[in-house]
């Protein structure tokens, strides 16, 4: 499963962009958890989640929402375009 | 198929535009036409205040995104053509950042659609800001009243 | 003075308009303006319904009425800028009719003005059209929607 | 005084401006009754005043309104511009 992050999640955790194995993850909210395990700089980007905003296959989503199947989720904080 | 006006065209470019000529190419073809509203988003600042920004967006899924957008505008309004064009990179205080075109044969269709595609492109197209100021550089907070706008357009 | 950017500017003109030279000129001489919006009235008709028409108007009053509708809409909104071009004369399908464009640091009050600028042009400005169609002449009848419109920024 | 008319107004009437001495009407109602007098086309212009406005020294004003000291008053039908 492919992982993307923009803005200052891409910083915070140093790339833009990872691959997972997350086989056994149900949710978007689940999928945190993993990736909060990876490292230091992970479980610091991922502290607060009300500061960040979840994709599910370039679609807007909530972190209930099911993953299984995607193959690409991105984190991203809110959007300020415009 | 009632021609190229009936179109939606989204773009997302490093590149100027220039919204006499994208004003043209949206109406010239019909003479169906009676109202065309456009909104031109500018960087503000300065020397003093910001005096650059960097927009980031997700390629892919920001085409979707505004292509949704501009969808969900026409199933709301009679419209007979809609143009986005997003900028992203680099820009300066004075540069233009985004254009929002709407065409109708009503006024206050083009009127509306064009704040409403503004009001969700706000809140649901994946750029974001990156503010250069004296300070150094920020990330851009999301503000509360462009949430409270997109939301005015719920049920 | 805050420069020509604050500045009001109204003209009724045979000519036709620059929507995209009207636009920079509003803009380019302060990097405060976040927010453009411009409505263009196009007339609509063919060969079978509306082939022409032409725009009468009362010389004088026309001017102070757009002035004055302006002044209101600058006293409702925070506008940098206010453009009001409205065209006299014979004019064909497809052929721009009115120019309103409005500059503000926020998007609502720009959209808001604008609309508003056009309901009380629609219906406080002395303007009167007359068609020519296959079958002759008339003078268009005033549109109770245009009442209705303008009448929502009532109190 | 001097009166203008515009669109289907004039047409109807005739002529787009004439000068009329007004001094005794104290309304553009009473107004409107002078003019009626002055020819079958007036009269004919004048016949419906709920499809007729009125500006007295070019600001929009109603039939009650008082015209003492006006120097131009126009009718004209409802407008139709943008």
């Amino acid at each position: 499963m492919r992982i993307l992050y923009f803005a200052w999640m891409k910083e915070r955790i140093g790339t833009g962009a990872e691959e997972i194995d997350a086989r056994d993850t149900a949710t978007a909210h689940e999928l945190v958890a993993l990736l909060r395990a990876r490292s230091e700089a992970h479980a610091l980007a991922f502290e607060d989640l009300s500061a960040i905003r979840v994709a599910i296959d370039q679609e807007m989503a909530t972190f209930d929402s099911p993953i299984t199947g995607a193959s690409e989720i991105a984190f991203f904080p809110p959007v300020t375009g415009g | 198929m009632d021609g190229p006006t009936s179109a939606t065209t989204v773009s997302v470019q490093r590149e100027d535009f220039d919204l006499g000529a994208e004003a043209r190419h949206l109406t010239e073809s019909s003479t169906d036409i009676g109202a065309l509203v456009s909104f031109t988003g500018l960087v503000r600042g300065s020397a003093e205040t910001v005096r650059a920004m960097e927009l980031e967006h997700y390629p892919g899924m920001t085409e979707r995104a505004l292509e949704t957008i501009a969808a969900e505008a026409r199933s709301r309004w009679p419209l007979d053509g809609v143009r986005i064009i997003h900028r992203i990179g680099r820009l300066e205080p004075g540069d233009q950042i985004v254009l929002v075109l709407t065409a109708s044969r009503h006024r206050q269709a083009a009127f509306e659609a064009g704040e409403f595609i503004m009001d969700y492109l706000k809140t649901r197209a994946p750029f974001w800001k990156r503010e250069e100021t004296a300070e150094g550089a920020h990330w851009v907070d999301a503000r509360e009243t462009d949430e409270t706008a997109a939301n005015r357009w719920d049920g």
